[in-house]
């Protein structure tokens, strides 16, 4: 049910059933989807008799600054404005969670990523959004195959995307050009120094590139970057693993994490850590930007947004000195896979208990429009990544982030994966992360942190039912990319 | 004296005749035989009888009690027998399931692991409180130029939020941090020791907040304890010969048994519901090695949505932890009578 | 004598280690709180703003919306200090009211049995996630959650406990013949208490008070759970932005460590000389 | 004025009898007091008479009405207590001055009314002091003074003069026996000390248990006691209690006990058998007599003006006999006694007195 086509199938669908009854004594005026979204609002004031609103968002501390201005700009035009609540990124399932049993209603709308999506649906806190998604024909279309999935679950509409975190390599070109570098590296490693396209290349430069002329174990540039603290680790290894050729439940919902590609995947993931800064193990986006910008680092695998921080004109040392590459990926079987995954990627949900869950509609499709994204992801201090095919096009994105940029983001997005997004996804996950953490401090081999990680979700699928699991797990399986390679 | 200052209640009109023990006082007719007081000095007079009055605080905390912590308590029980999460509808619809949770609790491991190591974490982090606040107070007993200033400097980190603790050491223990930088003057070689995702110096950190903050607090109670001292036993000991070592094994230290007791009880009590520091230092890891009860037990609620198998071990927990209540209120019991007695002549 | 010195030069030696370890966190805060962010990572790191500035108080105390440096983050600080303070203060002086006021009806007239002070204490011994979740339940059919009155309750329940044992040391020290000399000439009990018990315990109230406040000002975990929108207090604003994974917004983040302390520290200094009896859980010699 | 009346007045401490249906009658203006051991119930009954404490059982009258129930305040009482508990957050002005602010006197009028029995009490220059400052006979005044301001009916007095040296002790009782008659308020004075009851009672109360074993002038109480208890409490050096038993020898009653065997007055119908004989040492005589027993003097006591005489007979516990210091004693000299006749009195061995 989470094929792009379905969706396109599903909606056409209920428009052509349904759609002249229903949509067409409701639907919106406005050409394009931020002035339906616009219409759509000051439409629904009227009808409640207002002349303002003032709506409560729960957003992740992080996102407040690069999407206030366009929420002043909603306010001017209809009259409704936003309460911020601000919640740790990390915090926001449990901040979530307390609302799906408080039922207060005490946030209208809030930003969330998709793990926690099956979840909160289950416990009734988010509200299907398709007979307005009907009515306001907000801009899917454009949005880029597989995310708009993610804003869905049992064939129903949760969630408007509007993040697109699938994850790209950056490396750096002035250091490859610096004279003499090229040579060097080819005669160690007997391939011309570029982006890698797997990860034992991806190693050999992080070996390579490491600088420890002193020899005091803390280097002047650091080979590599990614993500290892708790909480985050564990994207940065199932992207590998999903690399590998790696899923992570059988039919039956049996996990196969354990296996021998999950097994090295791990150990290529342990592996190239010692390239990174020690304290990666705590750090996560505000300590790794502001490192790797400083010129720190050779490489660094993260969200698209980086390329904000490291093209920065005032605060990056290394602005244009940077190469955006395809993710790398693994010989399978004699071809390359390459698996890039959505990481985190922030869907606007509507919560059930809000008193004005239309009006919160209303402004979830206007900043997921394409002109309003578009502003959004441009922004100056943006941590929304390009995720309509319009961004590409866009001067002010393609400012931004730079053509090429764009283009690899999007090439990565044909191979893009996505997180195990079934009920019970961040228990999954939590355990998952307290493996893949333990691995990496070396307390457990690879294989016992798998196999201990395996066991642990056998429980929880038991727990959860397993038939349930497994339907969830089926519906999600189309949703992974049948690409190998992006085109 | 004369009239005016005779009782202003004439006899009979508080209480009826051959009506003995009971009050029963009107206010109305109190009101009328003496108009100079009006029905407010009426209510509070009433107010005022011993076995009113003292039962007045107690309406309000009480009916606190009932109504705040009774309830969840109970619900706490109800719904450790259920099997409920938040994903599955309402709670009162959720399944009854008896002892499921609680035997699915003692056999998770991750549970029993939190809860040993949030008693661990007690076990080193309290005795090194005591130890500490001790020494400190003992070289602050004599007065000696300073020592205002010292005692000044070392109750401040009691006065600090802990989460602005957890906050401040994350930034002096990060991996190229000043804590390193001072650990390396000192040791004269690079110490680069990652304080935060180190699977054991994680542990370390947590309890050095712990510790950095609340040995004021010991040091506060041993400070009042010493200085509290009877100085005639003491005397009566120095004559009698003893030397300054057997003064403070034989008499001052058993003397000090009721402040060494409201110490490690005051302490341990909330060293085990520690959540600050792991939350704000580590967020529970790196892999769990910082996950104490308290964290453990809000994600089990709130990120898993289990509720049903957090109440368990919530219960359980609370059985284990009222062992320690009822050994450190004996304690505490005994403490208090003994002195009492000894302050009877 | 030459034993002696050497104690003494021994002990200042220990006291100053101890004072180093103590000053060196709050002195870091402090003077990241007036550095520019270029300062606050460093190797090796500064210990003294070679710049210092204003600009994390300017942006932390501007109301609204400001934005910080990483261009990141905003966030409100007034609402939440003044919430803290609003609830924290609240909280303490209702509990220090009804917790002296049972203190003293316990000891001049053993209210409650014997073993009540005890009973109270271990309410305080329990950990407070282990009634969150129904917390939260309950709350939500009283209509208290994300409530000033939801968040003040709570906090006078844990508070109680300590104020009834701080209060019962001081209590016992005044005589009851004072009381009985105030009653038989002419005072109520009312008034016994306002005029005699209320001012010879005042120094206890005032401990007792700070000691509350500064763990009603201080506590976290049931502050994220019984709050959303409306109410925030201080530790949920730093933790928004600690929460290890999250913002290290250094600069702005000690100026609010900063604020957050300042208050509770001087008023530490002013009541100093009293903390002493306010510990002593009614367990020391007079 | 106010007489003060206790009707079965009973007060339990858990199963304890503190004071045991107590029955009193004070007379308006009189000075009684209530003696007796410590936790022989007196100032639990003092307390109750205040208000302080609430009777188990009975009833306590003021004047007319009946106060059983009444608040402290409504009693129209002044009290002085053992500890003086001067408030020592108050200035010794604010101490006088307080229970005329507490009954709502025009600020004015409280200041003239502490001037003036400032100066009676001879305190004047001390008011803008704290209590802290005082020394003990300064705040004894004190305390007096901040009760005489209200002109209570009746003065309740705990033990007021225990906190003061021996010296300072004597002057006070007459102070108080002097402020007794200028006032002519009703005194109810409780002590353990049986001198201060002697010298200052109009009255004397003497508790014991919880229980009222005889009331009456000092005099009578000092000749005449009730009991056993009353006799040996009185005195110093106490009462000579000697065991034995009294015997017909012939038509003679005589008293039998170790080596001793004092002739009886003729009138006794005392039944015979086991009986404890009292004697004050005063009433012991020195010197051979037709009934003189013989002794030996084991101890002196010289007192001054008149000297203490332990002389052992042959019972276990010397007997002692209070001579004038002229009478040159020493010890070891062989000493017969008398017993002077008519001033013997018998108890049973329940302590009872037996006529």
């Amino acid at each position: 049910m989470r094929s792009a086509s379905r969706t396109v199938v599903t909606v056409l669908l209920s428009i052509l059933v349904l759609g002249p009854v229903v949509a067409a004594a409701q639907a919106v005026s406005g050409t394009t989807a931020d002035e339906r979204a616009i219409n759509g609002a000051k439409a629904y004031l009227k009808s409640k008799g207002l002349t303002s609103l003032k709506l409560n968002m729960m957003m992740p501390s992080i996102f407040t600054a690069g999407s206030t201005g366009e929420m002043a700009n909603f306010e001017k035009e209809t009259g409704i404005g936003v309460n911020y609540f601000e919640v740790g990124i990390l915090q926001i399932q449990a901040k979530a969670m307390s609302e799906a049993v408080a039922k207060s209603g005490s946030f209208d709308f809030w930003i969330g990523d998709p793990i926690s999506l099956p979840d909160l649906v289950e416990a009734g806190l988010v509200r299907p959004i398709d007979d307005l998604v009907a009515r306001g024909k907000p801009d899917l279309d454009d949005v880029v195959a597989g995310f708009v999935e993610q804003g869905r679950y049992k064939g129903k509409t949760y969630g408007m995307f509007g993040d697109g975190d699938n994850w790209i390599m950056v490396i750096r070109k002035d250091l490859i050009n610096a004279p003499g570098e090229k040579q060097k590296f080819k005669a160690k490693y007997g391939w011309e120094p570029g982006c890698p396209d797997t990860y034992e290349q991806w190693y050999q430069l992080a070996e390579f590139f490491t600088r420890d002329p002193k020899g005091t174990g803390v280097p002047e540039l650091y080979g590599a970057m990614g993500y290892r603290a708790r909480g985050w680790g564990w994207r940065w290894w199932l992207q590998q693993f999903y690399a590998k050729g790696g899923m992570p439940f059988d039919d039956n919902m049996k996990p196969l994490i354990a296996g021998k590609e999950g097994v090295e995947a791990l150990k290529d993931y342990i592996a190239l850590t010692k390239f990174m800064p020690k304290d990666i193990l705590g750090w996560a986006t505000p300590q790794a930007y502001p490192f790797y910008a400083g010129g720190n680092a050779f490489s660094i695998m993260t969200y698209p947004s980086i390329a904000i921080a490291a093209e920065h004109p005032e605060k990056s040392k290394i602005a244009g000195k940077n190469r955006y590459c395809v993710v790398p990926g693994y010989m399978v079987n004699g071809k390359l896979v390459r698996r890039s995954l959505q990481g985190f990627g922030n869907l606007l949900y509507v919560s059930n208990y809000s008193k004005h869950p239309e009006a919160a509609y209303w402004l979830s499709q206007y900043l997921t429009s394409k002109e309003v994204s578009a502003r959004l992801v441009s922004g100056p201090n943006s941590v929304w990544d390009p995720y309509m095919k319009s961004h590409l096009t866009d001067p002010r994105v393609i400012k931004a982030r730079t053509k090429e940029m764009l283009e690899i983001h999007l090439k990565n997005a044909q191979v893009t994966a996505p997180m195990i997004l079934i009920q019970g996804a961040v228990e999954y996950n939590d355990v998952l992360d307290q493996h893949v953490q333990e691995a990496l401090l070396g307390k457990l081999t690879p294989e016992d942190a798998l196999n201990r990680t395996a066991a642990a979700w056998e429980k929880i699928t038991n727990q959860l039912g397993r038939k349930a699991q497994i339907d969830g797990w089926k519906a999600l399986k189309p949703a992974f990319p049948t690409k190998n390679v992006p085109d | 004296m004369g009239g005016s200052e005779r009782p202003p209640y004439p006899p009979g009109a508080r209480r009826a005749p051959g009506d003995p023990g009971r009050s029963s006082i009107d206010a109305q007719a109190t009101c009328r035989t003496n108009p100079g007081r009006s029905w407010i000095d009426g209510v509070l007079a009433r107010l005022e009888r011993e076995r009113v009055f003292k039962w007045l605080p107690f309406v309000p905390v009480q009916g606190l009690f009932a109504l705040l912590l009774l309830p969840n308590a109970l619900l706490l029980v109800y719904l450790s027998f259920l099997s409920w999460r938040i994903t599955r509808g309402a709670w009162w619809n959720a399944p009854f399931t008896g002892l499921d949770s609680f035997l699915g609790a003692l056999g998770d491991e991750r549970f029993l692991w939190a809860v040993g190591r949030t008693f661990g974490f007690a076990a080193v982090a309290v005795p090194l409180e005591l130890l500490l606040g001790f020494g400190l107070a003992l070289l602050c007993r004599e007065p000696f130029r300073g020592r205002r200033i010292y005692t000044t400097v070392f109750l401040l980190p009691m006065m600090i939020v802990p989460a602005v603790v957890g906050y401040d050491l994350s930034m002096l223990l990060i991996d190229q941090g000043p804590f390193n930088q001072v650990l390396s003057v000192l040791a004269g070689r690079p110490i680069t020791v990652r304080w935060l995702s180190d699977y054991t110096a994680a542990k370390l950190a947590v309890i050095g907040a712990d510790v950095w903050q609340w040995t004021a607090l010991t040091f506060l109670v041993f400070v009042s304890g010493l200085a509290g001292l009877p100085r005639d036993p003491i005397r009566a000991a120095r004559v009698m010969g003893a030397n300054r070592w057997q003064i403070f094994w034989h008499v001052e230290l058993p003397l000090l048994k009721p402040v060494i007791a409201i110490a490690v009880v005051l302490r341990s009590m909330e060293a085990l519901k520690i959540f600050d520091y792991p939350m704000l230092l580590t967020q529970g890891g790196p892999g769990n090695s910082t996950e104490t009860i308290a964290v453990y037990l809000w994600r089990m609620g709130w990120e898993f949505a289990r509720v049903s198998d957090a109440a368990a071990m919530s219960l359980i927990l609370l059985v284990v932890v009222s062992v320690y209540i009822f050994i450190a209120i004996r304690v505490l019991r005994r403490e208090r009578r003994r002195l009492a007695e000894e302050a009877a002549p | 004598m030459m034993r002696r010195r050497l104690f003494g030069v021994a002990r200042h030696a220990g006291l100053l280690v101890w004072m180093a370890i103590t000053l060196a966190p709050i002195y870091w805060m402090v003077m990241t709180s007036f550095k520019h962010s270029g300062e606050w990572v460093t190797w090796p790191p500064r210990w003294v703003p070679h710049e210092p500035t204003l600009i994390n108080y300017v942006k932390v105390l501007t109301p609204g919306t400001s934005t910080f440096e990483l261009g990141r983050q905003t966030l409100k600080i007034l609402k939440p200090l003044w919430d803290s303070l609003f609830i924290a203060t609240t909280a303490s002086l209702v509990a220090v009211a009804l917790g002296s006021a049972l203190a003293y009806s316990w000891t001049r007239f053993g209210t409650g049995g014997r073993r009540y002070p005890y009973n109270i204490l271990s309410i305080r011994m329990v950990p407070p996630i282990v009634i969150a979740v129904p917390f939260v339940v309950y709350y939500v059919t009283l209509r208290l959650l994300d409530t000033y009155t939801g968040l003040i309750l709570v906090y006078l329940a844990t508070s109680l406990p300590y104020v009834i044992w701080m209060m019962l040391a001081f209590i016992e020290e005044v005589p009851v013949e004072l009381e009985h000399a105030a009653r038989v000439m002419g005072a109520s009990r009312f008034r016994v208490l306002g005029r005699i018990v209320l001012p010879l315990t005042a120094a206890g109230l005032v401990v007792t008070f700070l000691f509350v406040f500064i763990l009603n000002w201080s506590e976290l975990l049931l502050a994220m759970t019984l709050t959303n929108t409306e109410v925030s207090t201080i530790p949920i604003t730093l933790n928004k932005f600690q929460s290890a994974n999250e913002g290290r917004d250094y600069g702005p983040q000690a100026a609010i460590g900063t604020i957050a302390t300042l208050p509770v520290v001087v008023l530490g200094f002013l009541i100093q000389k009293h903390l002493v009896r306010g510990f002593s859980f009614g367990l020391l010699r007079k | 004025m106010a007489a003060v009346r206790l009707e079965g007045l009973t007060k339990l401490f858990a199963s304890t009898r503190a004071v045991d249906a107590i029955d009193l009658a004070v007379p308006d203006g009189e000075f009684v007091v209530l003696v007796g051991p410590s936790g022989c119930g007196k100032t639990t009954t003092l307390n109750m008479i205040a208000g302080l404490e609430t009777p188990t059982a009975g009833d306590i009258w003021i004047g007319e009405a009946r106060v059983t129930d009444w608040e402290p305040r409504d009693r129209n009482l002044g009290m002085v207590f053992q500890s003086l508990a001067l408030f020592p957050h108050l200035s010794v002005f604010d101490n006088i001055a307080f229970p005329l602010r507490i009954k709502k006197v025009p600020e004015a009028d409280v200041a003239a009314r502490v001037q003036a029995v400032a100066e009676t009490t001879r305190i004047a220059p001390l008011l803008r002091k704290r209590p802290a400052t005082l020394s003990g006979g300064e705040a004894q005044r004190v305390a007096l003074a901040r009760t005489i301001v209200v002109k209570p009916a009746v003065f309740l007095m705990d033990e007021p003069l225990s906190s003061l040296d021996a010296k300072l002790r004597v002057e006070m009782r007459t102070e108080l026996k002097r402020l007794h008659a200028q006032l002519s308020a009703t005194f109810i004075y409780v002590t353990h000390d049986q001198a201060e009851a002697m010298t200052m009672a109009d009255r004397i109360v003497v508790m014991h248990q919880g229980r009222i074993h005889q009331m009456g002038p000092p005099l009578q109480i000092y000749a005449d006691p009730a009991n056993r208890f009353v006799a040996g409490f009185f005195g110093v050096p106490a009462m000579n209690f000697l065991d034995g038993e009294v015997v017909a020898e012939g038509s003679d009653l005589r008293f039998s006990a170790a080596g001793l065997r004092p002739k009886l007055p003729a009138p006794r119908t005392a039944t015979r058998g086991p009986t404890t004989l009292g004697v004050r040492p005063e009433h012991v005589r020195l010197g051979d007599g037709a009934d003189a027993s013989p002794a030996t003097v084991s101890l002196i006591e010289p007192l001054g003006d008149e000297t203490l005489v332990f002389l052992d007979y042959g019972a276990p516990v010397s007997l002692v006999a209070k001579v004038d210091a002229e009478d040159k004693v020493a010890v070891g000299d062989r000493r017969p006694f008398t017993l002077r006749p008519d001033r013997l009195i018998f108890f049973d061995s329940a302590g009872g007195r037996l006529r």
